[in-house]
Formats: C-alpha cells, sequence, structure tokens
C-alpha cells in the first residue's frame, strides 16, 4: 500500500491562458468538487450519471487543452488500488453467480462493487487532476483561504509547498550519499539509518525555519501575512461553476 | 494508504470526517492561543519535511516496500496538537496537489493516516510520563510502540471502513492489511526510533516536553546564535 | 542625513554567555559600500542582524539610517535597512517572485498602486522581470540571489547589507552580481570572505575578528597587507593579483569609468 | 587494470524526457586526476551518478574501474567509486564523525578490526584524526568537507569522484583540501566550475555541455582557450592569473616539487 509522491507530477500543464487556467481558484475547486460528490453519490443504476460527469471532465480538459497523456500519468495513482479492490471480488458471498475462475465464484454484486468503485475513483481522481493542473498550488490555496480554510492551516500549506522542493531534493541527495556508501537495506529492520538521515534532514529543517522567520522580521512582518489583491470572481466564473451543475444536479435528481 | 474517491460509502466518509475536523479545529483553536508567530514558517517547514520523509521508502517482505508515515514522529517533535494540524496539512497536500486520496474520502484519510498516529502516541507519550519512569529506554520505547501501533490502527480502521462500505469484504481483508502493516510498522517504528535517539543525542532541547514538543515551550534560538 | 552606521562601543553577548561583538566603533558615511571581512565565527552576521534590530545591544549604541535601533524604532528602521541574507532559499519564502518581492513593501502599509510600481522597479534594477509569476524553485542560484536582492530593493532602503553575496554562484552569475551591484545607488554593507569581490566594489574594508573591530582601511592597503590577512585567518585565493582586479566605481562617481564597466 | 572509466556513447534521458547525456565517449586511465568542467545543468551531476550506478545509462555503455555498470554489480561497484557530494551536511549523519567514516566500510561487511584500522587511516589522510569522537554538526565547513572525503576513502575505493569540492570554503579551507588533495593516490575526477581549483589539481580537463563532451585536453589549454570557456558559459574569476598557479604533481610523480608543495 505504499505511493511515494513523485514530484515530477504537480503544477499546472496545458494552455496556460486558457479560459478554465484564468478562472478564479474557487469556481474550479467549487465545479470539480461537485462533479465528485455528483459521481461519488450516484448508484450504480444510475450509470449515465457518470457518463455526463466524464463528458463534463472531458470538455473541461479539453477547453484547458490539457493533453490525455498528463491525466493518465497523474491519475494512474489510483489504479493500484482499484486492482486490489478487484482482487477481491472472489470473495463477496451471496448474489447471483456470473463465472467461475477454478474454485472461485464471481458474484454479480461482486461485479457490481468493482464497477462502482472504478467509476468513482476515476471521476474523483481526474477532477483532482484536472483541478491541479489549470490551477496552481499557491492559487488553490488563496482560493481554500478565501473560502473560509483557517489562515494558519492556509499559511502552514503555503510554506509546505514552497519548501516542499527544496527538502526532497535535499532527501534526494542525502538518500544518494547513503547509497553511494554501500547502504542496501534489505529488510526493515534495517531501516536505522533512514532514522538518522531524518533527524538530520529535520535538524536542517529546523534551522532553516527559523531563519525564514529572521528573513520575514528583516522585511518588516509583525505576525499578519500580508493580504494580496482580494481575488475577484467574474462572470466566467458563475458560468463555469452554473454549467456544471444544471448539467449534472437535475440528471442526479431524475436518475 | 490514501483512500481513492469513491471507496467509501457516503455515510462512513461523511462519519469519519466528524473526528478528523474536530481534531484539526481544537488543534487549530489552541494554537491560536499558545503559539507565538515565529512558528508557523517552522509548521510550515517541518509539514514539508513530514511530505518528504513519507518518500522514505524501505524493504518489506517479498520485494514490496513500505514508506513512511511520520505521524508518530510529528508527535513527538511537535506535540499531538500541532502534529494533527500539519498531518491534516500534509495529507490534504496530497489529495489536491497529486490527486493522491480522494477530497470525498478526505476525513477518513485525516484520520486514519494523522490524528490516529499524533493524538494516540501524544496521549501515550502523556500516560508514560505518568506512569513510567521518565528515562530515555523508556521515552523511546513509547515511541516505537507507539509508531507501530499507529500505523496499525490506521490499516485497521481504512479497512473497517472499506469494509462497511461494502467495497471489500472486511473479513478477508482484514488479516491481509494487518499482515503487511505489521511488517510496515516495523520499519515505521525502527526509523521513529533511530530518528528520536539521535535528535536526543543532538538536540535534546527539541523533545523536552515528551510530548508536548518544543514549538509550544521552548523558546525561538536565533539562527545567528546557533551558526556563530 | 549623512551618517547611514553609527556605532559607539556596540557589544553583544548572547545569553548563553558567547561575547559576539566588543566595543565595536564605526562610523559609515552616507553613500560609501563597505565590505565586512573576518573568518567564520568573527562576529559578522551578528553584526548585520543588529543593523536592523534583529539582535540590539547589550552594551554601547547604535544608530543606523538616523534611526536609535530600539524596539520603539523598529518598524522604521526595517524599512530603512534592507538585509539580503546568504541562502536566497531563506529570503524567498513567498509561492512566487511576485509576491515575495511585494511582501515587504507590503508590510510597510503602501498603497496597492505603489506596491506594484515598486516590484516592477525591483525587478527590472535586478533584471528579472520577466521571472515575476515563476516560484523561487524554477530559478537558477544566481537568479534566486538577484531577486532576493529585489526583495529588499522594493523596500527602497537607504541601507542595503548582503550576507556573503557571493556564495555558491558560478564565475558569470559572480560577475553579474558585481554588475549589478556596481549599479544600485545605495549605502551599501558587503559580508564576505569572497576577498577578490570585495577587492572589486568596496574602496573601504572592515576586518572583524572574533568580535572586534582589528581593520578599518581602504581596501587596497587591507588586502595588500598580508602579516593582517594572516592573523585573522584571511587570505587571497591562490593565482589572485589584486592588480588585475578593477573597482566599479560608485554610481553616478566617475561618468568616465562608467562606460568602462558597461563594457566589462 | 589500467583503465578507471570507459564510456561509449553514454546516454542518460531522464524520465520527464530530459537527454541529460549524449553520445559521451571518454577514457580515464589508472591514476589520472581529471577535472570535468561545465556550466550549470550540463549533466556534470548526472555523469557523477552514473559511475558509481546511482543512476544507469539510457543507452552505450560505462565500465567503470574494471566493472560493466548494471544492476548485478552495484554492491561491488560502490565499493571501488567514492562519490563525495558538493553539500558534506548530505553526507554526514550520524552522532560522531568516527560513526560516519566507519558506516561505509560496515556496510562492506567488514570485520571489527579492519574497520577501525579503515577509519583510523582515512582520517589520518585527512587530517581529522583528533575530530574522531566530535559531531559532525560542530566542525567547521572545511572540516566537514575533509571528513565527507573520509568517509570515501575508509571505503578504499579505485576511483574517487568529487562534486565541487571547493564550494562554500574560505581561501585557507580552499587550500588545505587542494594540499590535501594533491597527496591522496588514486584516480580521482573533480566535477567544478572553479576553474583555478582544477588548474591547480588535474592535468587534464573536459568539459561538458549540454550533456555532451565538448572538450577533452590538457587543462593549461583548456583554460587558456577563452573563446571554448566562453562558448560554454565559463570564464576564470576576475583577478586570476594562471601563471600564479602552480598545478600540484601527483604522489610519487616528481618528488621535487613535493617540498615546493609542503612549503606553500
Amino acid at each position: 500500500m505504499s505511493g511515494s509522491h513523485d514530484h515530477a507530477g504537480g503544477g499546472p500543464v496545458g494552455d496556460l491562458t486558457s479560459r478554465v487556467h484564468r478562472l478564479d481558484p474557487r469556481a474550479k475547486i467549487v465545479g470539480l468538487v461537485a462533479v465528485t460528490l455528483v459521481g461519488v453519490s450516484t448508484p450504480i443504476s444510475a450509470w449515465e450519471v457518470w457518463v455526463a460527469c466524464g463528458l463534463v471532465l472531458a470538455a473541461v480538459a479539453a477547453a484547458g487543452r490539457v493533453p490525455a497523456r498528463v491525466i493518465w500519468v497523474r491519475a494512474r495513482v489510483v489504479l493500484p488500488l482499484v486492482i486490489v479492490v478487484a482482487a477481491f471480488i472472489p470473495f463477496f458471498r451471496g448474489g447471483e453467480v456470473v463465472a467461475s475462475l477454478g474454485p472461485l465464484d464471481v458474484s454479480r454484486e461482486g461485479l457490481e462493487v468493482l464497477g462502482s468503485v472504478a467509476a468513482k475513483a476515476t471521476i474523483g481522481t481526474v477532477s483532482a487532476v484536472l483541478l491541479g493542473a489549470t490551477t496552481s498550488v499557491p492559487a488553490i490555496i488563496r482560493g481554500l483561504e478565501t473560502m473560509r480554510v483557517p489562515r494558519l492551516l492556509t499559511l502552514i500549506a503555503a510554506f509546505m509547498y514552497r519548501y516542499l522542493f527544496v527538502i526532497a531534493e535535499e532527501l534526494r541527495r542525502m538518500r544518494s550519499a547513503l547509497a553511494s556508501r554501500a547502504y542496501r537495506p534489505r529488510t526493515a529492520l534495517q531501516a536505522a539509518a533512514l532514522g538518522r538521515m531524518a533527524t538530520a534532514l529535520f535538524l536542517r529543517t529546523f534551522s532553516r525555519g527559523e531563519r525564514i522567520y529572521l528573513a520575514m522580521l528583516a522585511r518588516g512582518y509583525s505576525g499578519r501575512m500580508p493580504r494580496l489583491d482580494p481575488l475577484r470572481l467574474a462572470r466566467a466564473d458563475a458560468v463555469f461553476v452554473g454549467l456544471i451543475l444544471l448539467t449534472l444536479l437535475p440528471l442526479r435528481v431524475i436518475s | 494508504m490514501h483512500i481513492p474517491d469513491g471507496f467509501l460509502d457516503g455515510s462512513v466518509a461523511a462519519t469519519m470526517a466528524v473526528p478528523a475536523v474536530a481534531a484539526v479545529a481544537y488543534g487549530v483553536r489552541r494554537a491560536g492561543r499558545t503559539l507565538d508567530d515565529s512558528k508557523v514558517p517552522l509548521l510550515g517547514v517541518t509539514a514539508a519535511f513530514i511530505f518528504a520523509v513519507q518518500m522514505l521508502n524501505f524493504p518489506v517482505a517479498g520485494g514490496t516496500s513500505g514508506h513512511l508515515m511520520g505521524g508518530a514522529l510529528a508527535a513527538v517533535l511537535l506535540g499531538p496538537w500541532l502534529a494533527c494540524i500539519v498531518m491534516a496539512v500534509v495529507v490534504a497536500g496530497q489529495a489536491f496537489v497529486f490527486a493522491d486520496g480522494g477530497i470525498t474520502a478526505l476525513g477518513a484519510n485525516i484520520f486514519n493516516m494523522g490524528v490516529v498516529g499524533a493524538l494516540g502516541v501524544g496521549l501515550a507519550m502523556v500516560l508514560a510520563r505518568r506512569i513510567l519512569p521518565a528515562n530515555r529506554t523508556v521515552f523511546l520505547s513509547v515511541a516505537g510502540v507507539g509508531a507501530w501501533a499507529s500505523v496499525m490502527l490506521g490499516a485497521l480502521l481504512a479497512s473497517a471502513q472499506l469494509g462497511l462500505s461494502g467495497t471489500v469484504p472486511f473479513a478477508t481483508v482484514l488479516p491481509a492489511m494487518l499482515g503487511v502493516h505489521a511488517l510496515i510498522g516495523i520499519g515505521e517504528a525502527v526509523i521513529t526510533v533511530a530518528a528520536l535517539s539521535a535528535v536526543l543525542a543532538t538536540r535534546p532541547d527539541l523533545i523536552d516536553g515528551a510530548g508536548f514538543g518544543p514549538l509550544s515551550t521552548a523558546p525561538l534560538t536565533p539562527a545567528a546564535e546557533v551558526a556563530s | 542625513m549623512s551618517c547611514a552606521v553609527h556605532a559607539r562601543g556596540l557589544t553583544h553577548r548572547y545569553p548563553g554567555g558567547h561575547l559576539a561583538l566588543e566595543g565595536i566603533d564605526l562610523h559609515i558615511g552616507h553613500g560609501e559600500r563597505v565590505a565586512v571581512l573576518g573568518p567564520n565565527g568573527a562576529g559578522k552576521t551578528t553584526l548585520m542582524l543588529h543593523l536592523n534590530g534583529l539582535l540590539t545591544a547589550t552594551a554601547g549604541a547604535l544608530e543606523v539610517a538616523g534611526l536609535e535601533v530600539c524596539r520603539r524604532s523598529l518598524g522604521e528602521l526595517r524599512a530603512r535597512v534592507g538585509l539580503v541574507f546568504q541562502d536566497p532559499d531563506d529570503q524567498l519564502f513567498m509561492p512566487t517572485v511576485h509576491e515575495d518581492v511585494a511582501f515587504g513593501p507590503l508590510n510597510m502599509g503602501l498603497g496597492r498602486d505603489e506596491v506594484a510600481a515598486r516590484v516592477d522597479a525591483a525587478l527590472a534594477a535586478v533584471r528579472m522581470s520577466d521571472a515575476a509569476d515563476r516560484a523561487p524553485h524554477q530559478l537558477s542560484q544566481g537568479q534566486r540571489r538577484r531577486v532576493a536582492i529585489a526583495t529588499v530593493l522594493a523596500m527602497d532602503p537607504m541601507l542595503l547589507v548582503l550576507d556573503e553575496p557571493s556564495a555558491n554562484l558560478d564565475p558569470r552569475a559572480r560577475r553579474e552580481l558585481v554588475g549589478l551591484l556596481a549599479e544600485i545607488d545605495r549605502t551599501m554593507l558587503i559580508v564576505t570572505h569572497d576577498l577578490p569581490f570585495a577587492a572589486e566594489l568596496c574602496e573601504r574594508s572592515l576586518i572583524l575578528s572574533a568580535g572586534r573591530l582589528v581593520a578599518d582601511a581602504p581596501t587596497d592597503d587591507v588586502l595588500a597587507d598580508d602579516d593582517l590577512l594572516a592573523a585573522h585567518d584571511l587570505e587571497m585565493p591562490a593565482g589572485i593579483a589584486l592588480d588585475l582586479i578593477t573597482r566599479r566605481p560608485r554610481p553616478g562617481a566617475e561618468p568616465a569609468e562608467l562606460s568602462l564597466r558597461a563594457g566589462g
């Protein structure tokens, strides 16, 4: 169950000047989370709603000119987990047996669970990928902040994002240095050197945190992060959210 | 594991969001009272640190590998409530930036991978201080056992949530999940103990409070003083 | 306001007991460009942190940019004195270059238009206007250093203090930095152990050693005095010939040499 | 075993698509000291990571210290090739210098006595024997660099690869490092953009630019060719006179100059 985070992902792609990219981050958060909520709350009997969700996502991707390859590369983190669910299908009991694999029966119920989980996970993951591909992380954080997420959390998130690359790069170099000194753990019990390395990294991180604070003070920081221009919703934002809701909600209600 | 969208039943997802939001909200309120503003960048870089160390892979049985979660480490270094906040930001960041873990499963993921470890290990530290002698061995043992237990508890909770949602058959999944995570937990414990013993050796002041961490107690050391 | 820095018996003892600065008497006039040299642990960084009130003297007095350094003057002081830290990654803590450069002016309470104008001017001064919307981690080391200088220039400080500005730069980035600093018309204090760098930019050099000011003289004299340098763990890098180094004039000082600089 | 590095058409393309090395043909003989020069992003670090199998070629072949670089040879390869990273803090993480230097030999599965002997010898070679029980973070930058070299020397590598060894050193620490490296009797590859440093230590220099090997010649010729340097974003620092730089001989090469080095 390990998914290490590949930092090659993340960050806007596609046509950075597209209408989707230029939308207010709040509109994209609301719109794409709405697609996820509709998709996730839809039962398999109303599968046509999933198709509608997929079409909406495809339209967003097309309008933002987000290449399919990027969506595939970033969304495939979810694939191993869907495969795990698939592996457990034969263990579902009850329901009509539609196929037998040796001693294991595959029931209709099991297949329905798999189909449902795969569809919902795809819709949710692709929504998140499209949000990230059309919106910079700082913009997402600003959007969340305006949507009443506590300021302490958005501030931590902003610093986290800024220093993630710096610290991940330090970690990568430290791991290379370990490997080049013939460190090749074969079991979890030999992982202690990783712990020591983590401490060295933490102490570096800690003193960096202190130096950052000094640098902030030196430029007049007095406990309040200065605010930039307020985000302003435009008509395009209302249209974006409106179109998504008008497409999906009625269908969801009648299905 | 990061539970994606659609793996949890709506009611399970909503139920799990309650304790997650409660813990983080309480942490934020508490921080608002006790935290001075010099600590915000420190918390931010610590979150980046946790995010980064979650990339630390180590071998588990059969050619697979596990990675560090860091909840126990965060609990000891930051104290339980700040650890809750930092872990929540890390897990949310993974969902928003890397589509790893679903937005609708965010509550469950924050609870399983953050709150449980942070509060569980934090609580264990407080209890240990009350009833056990205060020394290095006890401290490291509690941290190690806590790290292992937090991984197991997280796996147990995730299995239960998936089982209750009808996504996987609970009785079949549980042994597999616990089996794998018993080994991943060993890696977590070994790394956590090694990391903390190194902190004890070099900067014991940082874990002075043994459970309430430096950020709420120790004064800021001016970087210049460290440098000279 | 002809006095940029005026210290009388400036002394700093850290809470741990370490005496980092001891009886510094120093006068730096408006418009000077001065190098602060000295081995590691000499107190250079401590002195720098005093200059905008991040530390305060445990004895003696310090006046910077016309202000007595004390708690009450902090806000004004930090607007008048710009510190550029050694590691640009410490200084650039906001998600984008633009936000970072705007951070100081916004803290000064300036209006939106004024902030925007200052950000543009500061980025233009360090030739980084194109990078306004980029994230710091997308920039090269030399570019980061220049943006770090812009974050401070945007506050329009009277005194600019730079800590090891040439650290980690390759020769080309270092030369570009020299050219850029030579064009900035501010009183400047450059803390460095890169002696040729000091020679290129500063007419006057100080040596700080074990918390004391042990030399204060024209840079040429300081760098030519091998015994003085050796006594304080300083030395010129191998292969450096001082007479091959051209000092960059201060802006407006000698127009005749300005064209020469543009060519070099 | 007269061949230390032998690359034929070595090519590396990162998963993201970036072509970092393209058709490198290179032969380095046993006992040579070679500088790898080039601007940032030229592929220097990528090349270095290939030399002990931290990266593997996407095309072409590489043989290092008598071993074909491939998955099977990794363990042996890492014992034969020592990498010294640019920032000693990336390399040193154990509580004491002694434990850090022992880490590599212990990973190689050596016995206790052998490890102890190697640690002593490695620390002596970098003149840090007195620091064995100290914590790395208590050491100066120059001392840390020397300990980082010891951590690798203790593995008794045939080939020593150093990444920007002179970065962040003050002139004295830099001079001490030059003296120390001149005495180490190994095949040595020095990746740097400090051209005078290359001039002091290496007879032969390569220039890597945009992933290609664009020069491979005696260091004196390379550094005297201003057009070549400029074409690849390299330049000598201001004030450097090449004729003031003395090349350090390889150990045992010319005993007459050894005494000269001890004096300088």
